[in-house]
């Protein structure tokens, strides 16, 4: 499909579940493990072909759990690793993830959200924020959240993804959803970044050239060990919060009231606070795209000056938390959710905000 | 004849070594190392014939095994000479 | 451009190839997206997608309201009929679809692809009529632009001559047709 | 010592100088001490990679000192996957125990071995979880007593034994397979040739292979570990019958 | 051990895990399936001899995940069933979960937490309140998180949760950590229940007798059924946040500062206020017995008053989100924590108070 | 029609009125029919009990008038393992595709299996994951191209593909394994004389039994129903010979 | 002679009936049902033996077959009469 | 009462054992804990507990500061003294312990509690000789009651009487052991 690894000024027509393929590609992931689930299938099959010929490993795992395990086993041998999945499959990689969370090995993982619970169906959803955010696999760890709202940026937080995993040592999640992911819109593509000439120091590479032997483990029985773990991990998270944070703004200055969503919803979101903006209405937009860290100096910050919150998620509320956390009771924060596989109607949302601002 | 080493450290008194060896030249000593285990250790007098059974059985290789040098070069290439820390063997032939 | 295309069809008719078509096609000029259906539920039913084409920011790939319906057979015809707005355009196929019920559209056109395709010797390039008989009332191409994203599709090895040819001038065939039946 | 002694059996170099935490007489350590000795002697220590599991050997990364990863519980051989498919020139094997890979971590193994990956499968036996107290495992034999089968195995409810290496042994890519027994001198040697030739189907490229180790848990088996060793020998070679299971690696050696 | 199902005004001296056990076969428990992980073993092993004694089955499955779906059909079949685990093991039994709260089916589910993340310890840890809570497993669900403090509490509740389980076909989660699990105190037994005559109206018992068949499932592919059944678990949410709320007060009236704690940190801040009390400061704690329902009505009524909290949990921080969410920026709300295995000690929070009170 | 005709085939009364939601050609509508014939012929229905699995049939429950449940994705062994347990007087079936039993489930079905639960499996086998765009299954022949194997399977990185029933057959509480095919008329009349071995092995407490039913999944194969119907002939049962796997069950009946 | 019924409502046109057919009865029509699927057709004066065989392969239950009453007494026992609506078979024999 | 004893020694010792038996035998009248340890990590090493009574809800049942030490082995010993608070109790078999490094607990006993055990001939009941020691220096309960307590764990049936016996004397050996010591 994408014959080669240059650049292209020109444009290209592409599913967003191949555009994160494609990004981390181009990343230097030459790792693939996965499974097949709807609605993400499109990215391992695209990695079926796309890893043979560029020298590549792609393994159809025979499971989630197994495939999770390949990309722990991948990132402890150096290799920049990717593996994703949707929701139900997402559940499965859990543990596992905390493993690699306690490990310190990085990956990047991408969750096509579906909706649920169970089995759900295989339409648009949100309901993983929670999950992705925190607490899906077990003890205390973050790791980032990545959620695009468009193919493009797909490919460039997959991009970037896979470096940030790289560079902290960490698990990245990309948070995307049913719509995202199967809906192509033209990309445009950075060169193949070349990949480095050696293997990261703390790698498992054959204890060779004198060093002293490398071990992976997240097991601290000794005592003090685990403490210490914890604390190396909370002081990369204190980093990462520092380092990481994305979000846009649109139009939250003079807003009244700002639309706060992600993904698929933030779109929708978008387009209604254009409407309103278009018939007079204050109403902007903070769009994080990095879910963790989550921008909640800057929610703070503009609820300091008063202006009311509205969350615009596909889940029963699950985003709203965080924003109520961030504003800490000084504005209100409301909710206008869909849920079940529907995706919100720009109307809707429209005349929410009309609802809201009593217009 | 060999000599017969049995690290205290080591040693958790299994008796597994006591059961292998054809010339009862091992027994439990009555002293306790650091976590309390009364250890093996090499019988007064008793003539090794260095058949390494005691040394394949122990499962927290805590026995040493040395003959005359003449007798066992080519072990000794492999395993490395006594008191030699280094931690790669010289010249290790493999099993092939 | 403001256009929101639903384009539907049978498993292998090919109704998401050509909606692909227009995407790319437009992509360079204006905002696009392409959105396709898998329904989890209706295997050897209807696949379809939806084309969106815009100046601005497109916020929802699905078409709620399509200013043009592509139906390819009956089950289409009858899933999608009440999605065109007002004064949207329908174009069927009509060797597989029977305007029953009707259709409450002010432009129609009925275009037997799938016969004229097989007349043709291909029945695959029915779609290609289909998209030449839809650019004849919604023009959204140039038939060289046309050409040129076949040629690209397709690569212009002597191999694949035939079918490329075959395509171009379904594309034509369709155009005629339309025209005609204006 | 007189000075022109030399060493004819000690430590193995590879293996790190912690003691470990396992029970008086328990088999892992004999497993450790051949893998190590081989690692030696085959000179492989700089391009070899090892899997430890969660089961008692969970720290066996303290005591083996080479390149060491965990795996989640049951998941060494696609930890292990992982690992080889990035280094295919270096060797890689997992330490696995019966809970591991025949309870848990059943679905990796079978297809690890399907796919032929190119490793080596050190597969302890101890008919028990040591590490959890010695609850049944898959490879428990029918009647024996453990934390949760009171009253031992029972053959209606819990089903026979689980005789995993036979059940790999079905799979093409699998090329070679023995059981041994971690007892006397001379089947410890038999095991270590196993391990030896484990290491070689890799490094020939010929497939996946696996040895299974039955190995005492003197501890849960509540006996001393003499008895423990006798046991393997007089009841449990009955359910695991020792030798070569499969070998297409090469097939003149038996 | 307990050789009868009668009360016992005498009293028994049980570990928490053994009493979780127990308190769920006198409730009516007759089917258990598990997979060992300290330190709930004594959990599966007590099932394992306690279950042949009374008809009832014990399975050891081959993994978690086998453990949570023969949990699920045990459900399915319209009998209470429960499981047990710990940290990492609960982390495999997410997608299970998922799909029984989508398909309304009950069970009783112990985590003894562990400390992690990854492999982590053994040692006592509160690191998974957040994929308790909210989000473990994919998609929008809730369910009862029952938090003992005391052994007697462990089988009170175990015996309680398995009840509510099934009226309201639901999951419930008893909350447990590795102290209050290995720990033994007396236990006064209630007298076992009687088995019900009849499997409930939805149960799966062969479609005999006339009534049409049963059907359980989660999937939801029709048009609206999915948003239909997200709906009526909502309402069932709501319904069982009105129900089954539990929480202890103590010294709460006339407080300045409220500690809020669960689980074993429950036992030490209690103790802690009782020490500071009797040094004249004016503390008192609220411990939430249920941590979904979660007191938040009732921290706000507290904040309302003026009251500051002091947190006290032995992990990065979950709880305290629930807290800061309850009193929504009208009072501060600090954390007093401990995590990697290391559980409060009651010198250190008595300090903390003072400190927080000036004191 | 004539008065005095009588139905002498039809639909099976305990299957529902639902049109299916399966391709034209697919096999899993005949294994439908013929479960569902039995349940009439041996008139199960009111003490029987299945379980779908997610696969193309995972609204199988929506065809069978049954008493059904779901399992997770590979569970169905797990599942039906909680059902019997619970209704050990009922009969239980699951109902599971290649990818569902072979990949993501084959370690519950290999413990059910071994644990002997009095189960019935059908084990629908078409070679590549039909619901989700048919990726390469464990079962996948060597050069069959799927979606996720664009160059055909590679014996050398995917391994062969895989037969579970051979490798449950091993099992000693396995009592009654059979492959058949979903072709024929003939040939469709084996499979149903095995699926009602099968339940008979439940009812009269001999232990686990599987039938694994060769099946078109005519769109993934890109053939039309008759090729598809073919291919199973002429090319699959080279890799999955029919047949009585094992049966020891009734050791006199074949 | 048998009476041959397909269900246009059930039947996919998938064909499998017609290659099965001995007598050549069946065929693809050319009207659609309402899913716009060209559904099987028996042949005018098609000559139907009541082999079953046409209904053993439909993959959609899409097929019935009627014989004379006196003929097959038994056979309706066991699958019910013609249009009797019971969900349970009456004294179904089993096929043990 | 408010005690926090911890009692440890190897595997099968029974260190746990005994600990248990004085919780249970205190819980009618008294709030207890009793607090096992199996550490992951020490395999065949020490097994130890913690037994806390007190006449307040018990908070911690850890015990950090010991009111008294019952220490069965080498290992123990080592591992646990620094555990005792000034005034506390020291409790040692001396047939596996000798006390170095010193100890600076105020009250010590030191019984050859494996040897009297040996000698009993039955080094099973050591642990029962080192409760009846500690019951001497510390009265937790009577010798009605803690003959009550066995026979409830053993059972009556003649074929315990022998075992259930033994233990009965144990503790009365360790009761007296411990007398003549002080
Ligand atoms: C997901 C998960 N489940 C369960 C456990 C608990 N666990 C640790 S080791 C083990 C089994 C150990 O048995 P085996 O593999 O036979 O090793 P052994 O200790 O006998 O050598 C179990 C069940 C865990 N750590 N993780
Ligand atoms: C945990 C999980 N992983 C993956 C999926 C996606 N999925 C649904 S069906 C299926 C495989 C279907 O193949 P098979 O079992 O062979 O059934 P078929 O459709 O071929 O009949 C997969 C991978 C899922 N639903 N859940
Ligand atoms: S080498 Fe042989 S003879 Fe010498 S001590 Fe060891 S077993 Fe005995
Ligand atoms: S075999 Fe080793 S550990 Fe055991 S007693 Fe002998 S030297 Fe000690
Ligand atoms: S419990 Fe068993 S397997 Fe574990 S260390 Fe002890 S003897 Fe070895
Ligand atoms: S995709 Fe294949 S298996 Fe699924 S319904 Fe269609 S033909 Fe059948
Ligand atoms: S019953 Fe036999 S002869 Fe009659 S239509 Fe069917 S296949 Fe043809
Ligand atoms: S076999 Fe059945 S579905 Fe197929 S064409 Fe014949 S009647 Fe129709
Ligand atoms: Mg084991
Ligand atoms: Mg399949």
């Amino acid at each position: 499909m994408i014959d080669n690894g240059s650049a292209t000024s020109e444009l290209i027509l592409m599913a967003g579940n191949v555009a994160a393929a494609e990004g981390a590609v181009r990343a230097g992931c030459r790792h693939y493990f996965g499974y097949p689930i709807t609605p993400q299938n499109d990215l391992p099959e695209y990695m079926s072909s796309r890893m043979p010929e560029i020298g590549g490993t792609f393994i159809q795992a025979e499971s989630e759990l197994a495939a999770i395990s390949m990309v722990h086993g991948a990132a402890a041998a150096g290799a920049p690793a990717m593996t994703s999945s949707s929701s139900p499959g997402i559940s499965l990689k859990q543990e596992g993830l905390s493993y690699m969370a306690g490990s310190q090995l990085p990956c990047l993982l991408v969750n096509v959200q579906r909706a649920g619970p169970g089995l759900g169906d295989v339409r648009c959803a949100q309901g993983d924020y929670f999950q992705a955010t925190r607490g899906g696999g077990h003890g205390d760890y973050y790791h980032p959240v990545l959620a695009p709202y468009t193919v493009q940026e797909t490919y460039d937080l997959a991009y970037e993804g896979l470096l940030m995993a790289m560079r902290y040592r960490t698990p990245v999640m990309i948070l995307s959803d049913q719509q995202l992911g199967q809906m192509m819109e033209p990309v445009e593509l950075s060169p193949m970044r070349p990949l480095p000439d050696k293997w990261p120091d703390w790698a498992l590479t054959g204890a060779a050239g004198g060093r002293p032997r490398n071990y992976i483990h997240s097991y601290c029985g000794r005592p003090g060990e685990l403490v210490a773990l914890n604390r190396t991990l909370m002081d990369k998270c204190e980093q990462m919060s520092r380092d990481l944070l994305r979000f846009e703004s649109v139009a939250t200055d003079d807003a009244e009231l700002v639309l706060v969503a992600y993904g698929t919803s933030a779109r929708l979101a978008k387009a209604a606070v254009a409407r309103c903006r278009a018939a007079g209405l204050k109403v902007g937009l903070l769009r994080p795209i990095t879910l963790w860290p989550f921008p909640s100096d800057e929610l703070a910050a503009l609820a300091e000056k008063g202006k009311r919150m509205l969350v615009v998620e596909m889940s029963w509320g699950q985003m709203v938390q965080d924003v109520r956390l961030a504003v800490n009771g000084v504005v209100s924060v409301g909710l206008e959710n869909t849920f079940g596989g529907d995706v919100p109607s720009i109307g809707s949302i429209v005349q929410r905000i009309k609802q809201e601002l009593g217009a | 004849m060999a000599e017969i080493r049995i690290s205290g450290y080591y040693c958790k008194g299994c008796g597994l070594c006591i059961d292998a060896c054809p010339s009862q030249c091992l027994r439990i000593s009555s002293s306790l190392n650091d976590t309390g285990v009364q250890v093996a250790e090499v019988v007064d007098g008793g003539i090794c014939r260095g058949c390494l059974q005691c040394h394949a059985v122990c499962p927290d290789a805590a026995i040493e095994i040395l003959v005359a040098a003449r007798k066992s070069q080519k072990a000794a290439a492999s395993a490395g000479s006594v008191g030699g820390g280094q931690k790669k063997s010289e010249g290790a032939a493999g099993d092939r | 451009m403001d256009e929101r295309i639903l384009l539907a069809g049978a498993g292998g008719q090919g109704a998401l190839t050509i909606g692909k078509f227009i995407a790319e096609l437009l992509m360079s000029k204006h905002r696009v997206t392409w959105f396709p259906s898998y329904g989890a539920e209706v295997r050897g039913g209807t696949a379809h997608c939806h084309v969106v084409i815009s100046d601005d920011e497109i916020a929802n790939p699905v078409v709620e309201e399509a200013t043009a319906l592509l139906m390819m057979n009956q089950p289409s015809y009858l899933r999608f009929r009440q999605r065109l707005q007002s004064d949207g355009v329908l174009v069927t196929n009509s060797s597989m679809i029977v305007l029953d019920p009707p259709t409450p559209a002010s432009v129609v056109v009925e275009v037997a692809a799938s016969e004229l395709a097989s007349k043709m010797g291909d029945i695959r390039v029915a779609n290609m009529i289909m998209l030449g008989a839809l650019n004849q009332v919604k023009p959204l191409m140039t038939v060289d632009e046309l050409n040129g994203m076949v040629d690209k599709v397709l690569g212009t090895s002597p191999s694949k001559a035939r079918i490329s040819d075959l395509n171009k001038q379904a594309f034509l065939v369709g155009q005629k047709e339309a025209a005609v039946e204006l | 010592m007189s000075e022109d002694m030399v060493l004819k059996a000690g430590r193995p170099q590879s293996m790190s100088e912690a003691r470990t935490h396992y029970c008086p007489g328990c088999g892992h350590g004999i497993a450790h001490r051949l893998i190590m000795e081989l690692v030696d002697e085959m000179d492989l220590r700089e391009r070899i990679i090892g899997i430890a599991p969660v089961g008692c050997a969970v720290v066996a990364y303290h005591y083996f000192d080479l390149d060491m990863c965990e795996a989640a519980h049951g998941r060494a051989p696609a930890v292990a996957t992982g690992i080889k498919r990035v280094h295919p020139d270096k060797l890689v094997f997992s330490y696995q125990g019966d809970g591991d890979l025949a309870a848990i971590g059943t679905n990796e193994i079978i297809h690890a071995a399907n796919r032929g990956e190119l490793i080596s499968v050190i597969f302890v036996n101890n008919t028990c979880y040591g590490m959890t107290g010695g609850q049944m495992a898959p490879t428990t034999i029918v009647g024996q007593k453990t934390s949760t089968t009171p009253h031992g195995r029972n053959l209606l409810s819990e089903g026979p034994p689980l005789r995993v290496s036979e059940m790999l042994a079905q799979l093409e890519r699998v090329v070679y397979a023995e059981r041994c027994m971690l007892t006397t001198a001379r089947e410890i040697g038999k095991a270590k040739k196993a391990i030896a030739r484990s290491l070689r189907c890799q490094m020939e490229g010929k497939g996946f292979s696996i040895v299974e180790l039955l190995s005492a848990c003197p501890t849960h088996w509540r006996m001393n570990p003499s008895d423990a060793r006798d046991y393997i020998e007089s009841r449990l070679t009955k359910d695991f019958p020792l030798g070569v299971i499969k070998n297409t690696a090469w097939p003149d050696e038996a």
